[in-house]
């Protein structure tokens, strides 16, 4: 498939009402409209998200069996989170002259994951019939804490002053709410199988893209509204990072994927974790282990330029280029 | 009424420090305080708001922790130690309370 | 149809699961029980409602296309906003002693609308197999605003002190949030057609009457609430007032939709936005402009008078005049 | 059916998404993970159950219709809610050293009910296909009140220093939310009946399980919570009673149940409501009434204990109980 | 800018009894006050978190009022009255307002 | 520990002029505040309360800020151009604060 496809899929992806309504939402909160989310609701809309992903899953792996490949997925992940933060932590030092602090806080988020980039993923997956090893969601799970370490590391080595992590910073970091959720509804979704997934199908499973547009209506609000608030925050050399990261970050997870021999779907996922960067668990860790980072140029890169490329442009290229690779 | 001398002591930390405060008070001998949720602010880091978030970073509580005198310097030290690397604010006001057994 | 028809009508529509909702949050205020919804959750039954009836009136556009009548109608909104807030306060003036700041923050109230009457309206006519213009929805957003406009005018003109209406009030009332909401979800229903209202059809088509019950037990609850601590603000010539403007209004709306050449169902919807009060938008835009106007009268009476009487007894009067009227 | 037999229930119901829900919510407070609702949402999902399960109880008895033995069951409920407290009371007494404030307090809860337990018995029936008297959930709002009376004549009785109880107090405790809510819906189903239902049967029907599974995940997780932050408070003797008082009440509702005549579901909702205890309406009541007794030994018993073991053994417990009575 | 004498009274309370406090404070005279949400807390009585409560119980309130120091005994009074026999705690601080008019 | 002099501004204001007070005070220099979520109160206007509430009309924030004694007068001026026609109180108490580089 040449350019013309690439712009036709990025075309078919765009007027999804879910990119859509992400579209809404940046573009409400660049014009200062008063269109928001309370808080409340944004959290609720996310604790639905993450129990119905990891349940789905869960039931996925239950009716289709898992294999030695999961184990080996999860290890190819954990690898990818560990060590994507310092390529991204030297390209940073290449493009922009932020500070090692800052550098090492945001190369921590790119190699974490975002876990609702995953979803619009898996949603444009199943919407053109695309199956994908359902046990990638622990995939994801899995990858959300190591990056930490490394950016911990990439602080302390370089000259930062990591605040002395304790037992108490890498229990908060590894039960944190978003993994603990995931995971337990991936347990109790594998545990119940296709009984428990028809008992609440009609919750976690009918309504689910409609509460990931309003979800992403609120994700465009809250990215609007940083990109608005934090203007100067960004440099030339910040942006190309934010773009030029995830493309290194697919490429890389392409290659484990395919070295695993992940399906198609599964390929695809893969380079969507690689490719996307935290916005939940890395901020909240960071704020208490690198306290004099600045967060502004973290959740502004991530959230503001990375997750907006990834939606529209990003998923639908890593698409084509697991399609070119692996012949679909 | 009788009312007795007390010093009302308010910090404004970040959420992601609520727990490590409260343990620090708990551990300087400070058990009693509350805890108000914050919608958003402005400090040298910048401006920012609440609405819409998921995430713990980026929010603040309000933690008020009524006193007396004679154990206020207890509780800023260990306060002190929790908040010093960390944006925030510690103020300190003279104040009266009704009880003052319970203080 | 004569008067046994129109009580029968009532009496259909007082049943429904819908008004049975509100009248008992209004019964639950009155007797003062502590149920109430934290605010959280009425904003975000509110966000909902709104995404979903915008949505839906765009997929329903992008079905049945869009005519010249769609610019008249809008056009013809816009007039009927600016104009009902002159009757209004004249009405006013002579049936209550109010001062002429608060009939003016009156007046900007009856002028706009309210949306979730127009809703209540929307599902009555869609139960009984009723069609109307899906655009009629863009025409409510168009009516939200052009009130203030005059309701300014009355008070700086006729003593009042209207504060200096600046640029940036003009700013947040035409881009305020369930305007944007309600014109963007329209696009993006519009956009994306009967395709991507099959995608999300789930959740906002199915579950929609069931959250519209919950809210209107909410908007219950705080008009009985409102009813209760504003005793003695309303004089019996403003509880006239409530009801009889509504009436004004749809008659007004009737005679505009008939000149436009509307369908029955559009016409019904059009004489419903002309009889209900802004609770939202103009109320938030008084306060600002208008700080010395009372907001409890504007409030009791748009949710305390007319809302409740529109719900149960005006919206079947509408439809059974506009019935009449075409011969439908 | 012998020991076999409960187990095999037992084990059948705990591996439902709903149970699995709570005790990941209580793991994960026990762990001491940061997930967490917000007080907005968890609010937000009990006024949808109760009204969901109101609704449907009234459109149920519309169906069915209704005959002397509602009344009957409405008059054996607040019996019962009124009787066993003195029976919780002796029985702390007798187990713990709890002050007799306290005793009077904690029977106050164990007299009134659960609803959500009543709400995960009632889905356990209807996953079982076993028919129960719609109007149950009629005698369950009958059972909150009657308790707190007992329980205030026990504290003054026995030397405790109860509030005088004003009419205001009567007044809040009667017309409480939950019960208003809870009645209300009951009246509007009712009332509206299977149409009534139809129209909003896709809210309140289908996804009624799987909020059920996020409520009581976030049951679990203040369960949990409470439990860790009132370590020492539960004496064995505590604990103890916590598992006995539910079996007493059981048995004596299921006494109760075969007098009147109820279906095996009627008999084994009327045992789940005598065998739970109170986590909403009664403790408000007893901090305005009795604001001396430990608010924290009454919740961790009630929350922390007796829920539990009602999840998880108690319901298939009565269920067994009855079966074997009635020969079902 | 001209600012006048006042008090500040801050007075953490149960939720439950948040309508009877403002009864009392309104049969007291007092009809200025603003209630601000608590999240969480800790006293004799422990520590609570309102996140994921359903139930009224087991929150608190924090209402601030202020007041003419020539109102205040009346004030503290009724307050009182309604916090005695529960668990809360009650502060008062001098504090300069503009628009005296008002208190 | 050593605490400095500094003044505590406390501002209850209509949450729909949120966005117009704190515009003012940035453009009076005053970037440090912090705003309170306000769930209900009473004043000469009647009583309200923000449950169920949807619109922002009839709602009111919490502005705290701390502030150096000399920069009082600037922020009391530019505060009150934006309050004095709307409801709402502002008051002013003594405070000390730690850190007293940030104000
Ligand atoms: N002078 C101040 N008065 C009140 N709150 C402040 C002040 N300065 C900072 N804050 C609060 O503390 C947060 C962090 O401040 P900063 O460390 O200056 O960025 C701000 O977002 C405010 O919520
Ligand atoms: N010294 C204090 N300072 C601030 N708040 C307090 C203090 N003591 C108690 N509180 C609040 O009042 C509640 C009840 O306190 P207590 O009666 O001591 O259990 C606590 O949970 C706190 O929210
Ligand atoms: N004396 C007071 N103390 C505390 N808050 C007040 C006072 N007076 C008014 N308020 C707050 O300001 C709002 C508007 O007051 P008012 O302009 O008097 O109607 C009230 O609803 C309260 O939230
Ligand atoms: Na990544
Ligand atoms: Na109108
Ligand atoms: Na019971």
């Amino acid at each position: 498939m040449g350019m013309d496809g690439i712009l036709a899929l990025a075309g078919a992806n765009l007027v999804s009402p879910i990119i859509l309504s992400f579209l809404l939402g940046l573009v409400a909160a660049l014009v200062r409209s008063d269109l928001s989310f309370p808080e409340a609701v944004a959290k609720g809309l996310s604790l639905y998200l993450l129990f119905a992903i990891g349940f789905k899953g869960g039931a996925g792996v239950a009716a289709h069996g898992v294999d030695a490949l999961l184990v080996a997925a999860l290890f190819a992940g954990v690898i990818l989170s560990i060590l994507l933060p310092f390529i991204a932590f030297a390209m940073l030092r290449f493009l922009t002259r932020v500070p090692v602090i800052d550098a090492a806080a945001v190369a921590g988020h790119y190699g974490s994951i975002s876990i609702v980039t995953f979803v619009a993923a898996s949603s444009l997956l199943a919407g053109r019939g695309i199956p994908a090893e359902s046990y990638m969601i622990a995939v994801a799970a899995a990858m959300e804490a190591p990056a930490i370490l490394s950016a911990l590391w990439l602080a302390a080595r370089r000259g930062g002053t990591a605040e002395r992590v304790g037992a108490e910073l890498w229990r908060e970091i590894l039960i944190n709410g978003s993994i603990i959720l995931l995971l337990g509804a991936f347990a109790i979704g594998w545990f119940t199988g296709e009984a428990g997934l028809a008992e609440i199908r009609s919750f976690i499973v009918d309504p689910f893209k409609g509460v990931l547009c309003l979800f992403l209506l609120d994700m465009g609000l809250v990215a609007g509204r940083g990109l608005r608030s934090s203007r100067g925050v960004l440099s030339l050399g910040a942006v190309i990072f934010g773009i030029v990261m995830p493309l290194v970050g697919a490429t890389l997870s392409l290659a484990a994927g395919l070295a695993l021999g992940l399906s198609f779907g599964g390929v695809v996922l893969l380079m969507v974790l690689g490719a996307s960067a935290s916005y939940i668990a890395v901020p909240a860790a960071m704020r208490v282990a690198l306290p004099e980072a600045n967060p502004a140029l973290s959740l502004t890169l991530a959230l503001g330029v990375t997750f907006p490329f990834n939606l529209t442009l990003g998923i639908p290229l890593y698409l084509l280029l697991a399609g070119a690779v692996t012949g679909n | 009424m009788k009312m007795h001398e007390a010093k009302r002591v308010e910090i404004i930390i970040e959420a992601v420090m609520e727990g490590r405060l409260t343990n620090a008070l708990n551990e300087a001998g400070v058990t009693g305080y509350t805890i108000l949720p914050v919608s958003g602010g402005s400090g040298r880091s910048g401006q920012w708001s609440r609405e819409g978030q998921v995430g713990r970073a980026g929010g603040m509580v309000a933690v008020i922790c009524l006193i007396h005198p004679d154990r206020l310097d207890a509780l800023l030290e260990s306060a002190f130690a929790v908040v010093e690397r960390h944006i925030g604010v510690v103020s300190v006001s003279d104040t009266y309370v009704l009880r003052a057994e319970r203080f």
